[in-house]
């Protein structure tokens, strides 16, 4: 078991924005995130990976499992690709580049400034770090922006052998990988408007 | 960690020289006050060593917001929150990082300003020493402010605000350990103060910073 | 033919490939006897001794650092207007050249000074602005280190090229406008050669050629060392795009 | 265009407090000097008409690279350039806006910090005659260096060094306007000057800043 | 007619990436620009655009016709949603906003500070700043990023009714829209290597 979550509220500026989110995710298994714009797909997936605390609930990871790729990549524009990778590696604990950039077919790019890379190039620069970080559970929000058709499919082979490497992946996405997942609709546990019995931040509570 | 400094002081030389303008802007902050004041050369003597630390500060002041801000826009300081390195520990490399390209150089070049400044010749070696001992202190209390503000929008001059109060303990002793060397009394009280600032400074203030930059990131 | 042609890195690289000798030739002539006429076969002055001398080096590279933003405002221009890219490149070459002219003129001018005025340095206008030319020209060449593109640096540069020359024209020429400096005025010009006399004023004349050469050789070659590393970077760019 | 002010103006106000903070900074300027360089009331007096005016020239250039940097960031300077508005006036107006909340606040308050340095009863009057004449050409020269810098990363400090030289005329006539004016003396010559200089860049900058955007956007 | 494109070159950091391009777009027309990443559709957008010069070929348009939606949307923070769109159509001479907010679906954010939007909400809100811009060419550069498949619809339905009121659009996008328009692919336009005889820029041809 990768990483177990129970009853878990998170919030945003304040506001609880999804309640009651539990599930399990197991190694060699894939969950997708679904839901519409602003359900919370962003903020529950910052609250597991530790940037923000929870509201309620449990979350059960084992330490330093955990690979976090944000809406934005992190990448240094006056850096080259590899040293843009290579810095992350260290950061990891030293794993070879030359690897991920072929995975993620940035072979021809290495040497170029990360500046003069066009939106999807970026992005898969973004998404080669978390390979170098030899972590257990990947978790990506909306890895696929900005990617084309064949990057796309390039992508879900890497969280394939991911997968069969014994690792575990949480996916938000709004577009279909093609990787064989679990998908939980996060819909259900929109939070319910506070007069409905939902929850407040902990200073509005105490008013109560 | 090593690879985090390396990459910092990259990043400062790489985009725009981060060595040669901090060292700009010193130099010009001791060319245009006696622009503003005046050229008498009695006059510029007696405010040298407090216009030199000015600008010590100053340019460090400078160069502040963009210790944690470049990182904080483009999601890589939200990256290095979930890496394995302790945000105290980036703090720490981040500040050493800003002193070695801002402060180091203004050690290196103060004298020079004090010649343009008037100075008196016993003043230069205190000079540089109370910069070597204080600029540091500045570094990392700067990195803090950065901390503090780094979410914020126009950052800039509420850091400024918020440092420069925190800069003051440091500024009066060091331009203090100046004017006395200048006029050839015992500096040691100073002295003694501008050290226990750095070092109270350098030992607390990145657990403070840390818990700032977590605060502002969730 | 138009002179135009010469704008053709080629043409510019052969033309200039044949002048260099000679320029260098001529004006490491100039400057062997200008300067040792001036330091060796001249009177020292009746109140000031061989201070006087300073003048060799002082004056010649203190011209030679305006006149040289005055010529990096022209090839500024001659890039902005016709796109010429020698020109743009001869503009980038010439200054750490009139940098180096303006340290000098700066160091001579403080240490000739504390004879003289009995003062390095006084805020007086034609010195401040050239104190400030000088600053002008570190922000041109960090302008140009910092900006990637180098067309887009080339553009950038040569605006700030035409503001900056404001105060080169001020340096030397806020002596008309203002009477109350420390400074000498025009004492070169021929009218007026009251000011300074014959003996030292031939040898001077030498220096200045000398350093006018010595500035042509300098921006030749490194005109031709910022074409070739355009070519270089060219070449890894075709190279890798092949 | 009117649109244009008031959401700049109003930003300024929003985001962290516009107004106050190039108040504060001018007036930490004014309160770090004295503590830097000693507090005889003589060398202050003597002093102040040039630390007056150093330091509102430094509050505007802390808050200048603010004036094109956020809207190149978040990709509005594009769409501006892309508008109907003429990319001059886009300058025109940010500057104009610059002024109102950096320029204008400091031109009201300079008499109380003339108090904290000591300034001769007399040059009161033109302290704020030669700042509310000077620092709209403060404005409009930052327009252009921030111009310059726009696409740059830590252009901050390249854009002190490319301003701060521009700055200087007007720093010695301001500062020289107050000191002829606090000695009883005529202030005329000095004050045409900056009159001459603010008019000049008013004129003619706007066009170079507009150029220089148009450059860095491509 | 209202743009016409011949032949085409554009070149970004000073190397060309496509060339030969040439197109028209009529009224009621949609023209989506397809083709992997990086083979130089923003490149190409920013060009029509007039934000960088074309190396050669030329631009037929309608002075003042065109409105451009970048990758970046230009949305401040602190000010409200409607806020950031009454700005722009300021801007573009006074539309009322009010119909694009309920065309995009922002009503009820329309007070909400920008800051506190979620990815797939701020791009609804930057692609409503073209519907008050009143332009008739609308360029958009990927703007389904981040939105879920309700709003990629309700997109699709703005643009219908935009091209149906005499309009036309320029999109460069990977995914189906669900549009009826033209595809033009770029992958045949992109630019031959120098050593090929493909262009450089005119200073590094004149060593030829
Ligand atoms: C740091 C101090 C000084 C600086 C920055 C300085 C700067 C200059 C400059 C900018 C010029 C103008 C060159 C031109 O117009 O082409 C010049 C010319 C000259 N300087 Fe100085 N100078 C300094 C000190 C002195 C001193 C101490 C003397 C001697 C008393 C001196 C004597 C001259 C003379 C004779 C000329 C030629 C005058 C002319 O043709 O305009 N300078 N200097
Ligand atoms: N200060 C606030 N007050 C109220 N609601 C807020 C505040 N800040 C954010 N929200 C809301 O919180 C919700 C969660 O946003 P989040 O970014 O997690 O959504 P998301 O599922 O990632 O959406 P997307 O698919 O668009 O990225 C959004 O509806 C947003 O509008
Ligand atoms: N300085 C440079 N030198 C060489 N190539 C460059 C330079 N800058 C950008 N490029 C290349 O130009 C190409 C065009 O980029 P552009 O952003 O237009 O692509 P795009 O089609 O929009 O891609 P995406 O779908 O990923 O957004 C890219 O392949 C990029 O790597
Ligand atoms: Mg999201
Ligand atoms: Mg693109």
């Amino acid at each position: 078991m990768n990483m177990r979550v129970q009853d878990l509220t998170v919030a945003r500026g304040g506001v609880a924005v999804l309640e009651g989110v539990s599930f399990e995710l197991g190694a060699r298994r894939a969950l997708i995130l679904r839901g519409p714009n602003g359900i919370g797909k962003t903020t529950l997936l910052r609250t597991l990976a530790g940037l923000q605390p929870a509201v309620a609930g449990r979350i059960d990871v084992e330490p330093d499992a955990v690979a976090y790729a944000a809406h934005a990549d992190g990448i240094k524009a006056v850096l080259s690709v590899r040293e843009n990778l290579a810095f992350w590696a260290n950061a990891y604990g030293g794993r070879d580049v030359g690897a991920a950039l072929t995975a993620m077919n940035l072979d021809d790019l290495a040497e170029r400034r990360a500046a003069n890379l066009s939106a999807g190039q970026k992005r898969r620069l973004g998404l080669a770090r978390l390979l170098v970080t030899g972590r257990k559970v990947w978790m990506m929000d909306e890895p696929t922006v900005s990617l084309d058709t064949a990057s796309v499919a390039l992508f879900a082979g890497v969280v394939r052998a991911h997968l069969a490497a014994g690792g575990s992946a949480l996916i938000a996405t709004h577009i279909d990988l093609g990787i064989e997942a679990e998908v939980l609709d996060l819909a259900p546990f929109k939070a319910r408007a506070p007069v409905a019995g939902g929850q407040m931040g902990a200073f509005d509570e105490a008013f109560e | 960690m090593r690879s985090l400094l390396r990459r910092d002081l990259w990043l400062a030389v790489r985009a725009g020289g981060g060595f040669g303008l901090g060292l700009a802007f010193f130099l010009l902050v001791a060319v245009i006050v006696p622009l503003g004041v005046g050229p008498e050369p009695a006059t510029l003597a007696k405010i040298a060593p407090g216009i030199l630390w000015v600008g010590a500060l100053l340019s460090c002041l400078l160069s502040l917001d963009r210790i944690f801000a470049l990182d904080f826009e483009d999601g890589s300081l939200d990256l290095l929150a979930t890496s394995p390195m302790p945000m105290e520990a980036v703090v720490a490399i981040k500040s050493l990082a800003h002193w070695l390209v801002t402060g180091l150089p203004l050690v290196a070049v103060s004298p020079v300003l004090g010649l343009l400044l008037n100075l008196a010749p016993e003043g230069y070696i205190w000079l540089i020493v109370s910069l070597a001992l204080g600029t540091p202190a500045l570094s990392v209390i700067g990195a803090f402010g950065a901390a503090l503000t780094v979410g914020l929008k126009r950052g800039g001059l509420l850091l400024s605000l918020l440092v420069l109060p925190l800069y003051m303990p440091t500024l009066i002793f060091g331009a203090e350990v100046v004017k006395r060397g200048a006029q050839g009394l015992a500096v040691g009280t100073p002295l003694a103060l501008l050290a226990a600032i750095t070092a109270g400074s350098l030992a607390l203030l990145p657990f403070a910073a840390a818990a700032a930059i977590r605060v502002n990131l969730r | 033919m138009s002179i135009w042609e010469y704008a053709n890195p080629k043409r510019f690289m052969q033309t200039s490939g044949v002048l260099l000798p000679w320029v260098t030739g001529a004006s490491l002539i100039c400057l062997l006897v200008g300067l040792i006429w001036g330091f060796f076969f001249t009177p020292d002055a009746d109140k000031f001794g061989s201070t006087v001398k300073i003048i060799y080096l002082h004056v010649p590279s203190a011209m030679m650092s305006i006149s040289a933003w005055m010529m990096m405002l022209v090839a500024s221009l001659i890039w902005l207007i016709r796109r010429h890219h020698v020109s743009a490149l001869s503009a980038k070459a010439a200054a750490p050249v009139g940098l180096t002219f303006t340290v000098i003129g700066l160091v001579t001018g403080a240490i000739w000074g504390e004879p003289m005025w009995g003062t390095w340095w006084a805020w007086d206008p034609r010195l401040t602005s050239f104190l400030i030319l000088a600053l002008f020209y570190l922000g041109y060449l960090a302008l140009w280190e910092a900006v990637e593109d180098k067309d887009t640096a080339a553009d950038l540069t040569s605006v700030l090229c035409i503001v900056g020359s404001v105060f080169a024209f001020l340096s030397r020429y806020a002596v008309l406008f203002w009477n109350q400096g420390l400074h000498q005025g025009a004492s070169l010009s021929m009218d007026k050669k009251e000011h300074v006399s014959d003996v030292y004023w031939l040898p001077l004349v030498v220096c200045i050629a000398g350093f006018v050469l010595l500035f042509v050789t300098l921006v030749l070659l490194r005109t031709r060392t910022e074409i070739r590393l355009r070519r270089l970077a060219a070449l890894t760019t075709r190279e890798r795009l092949a």
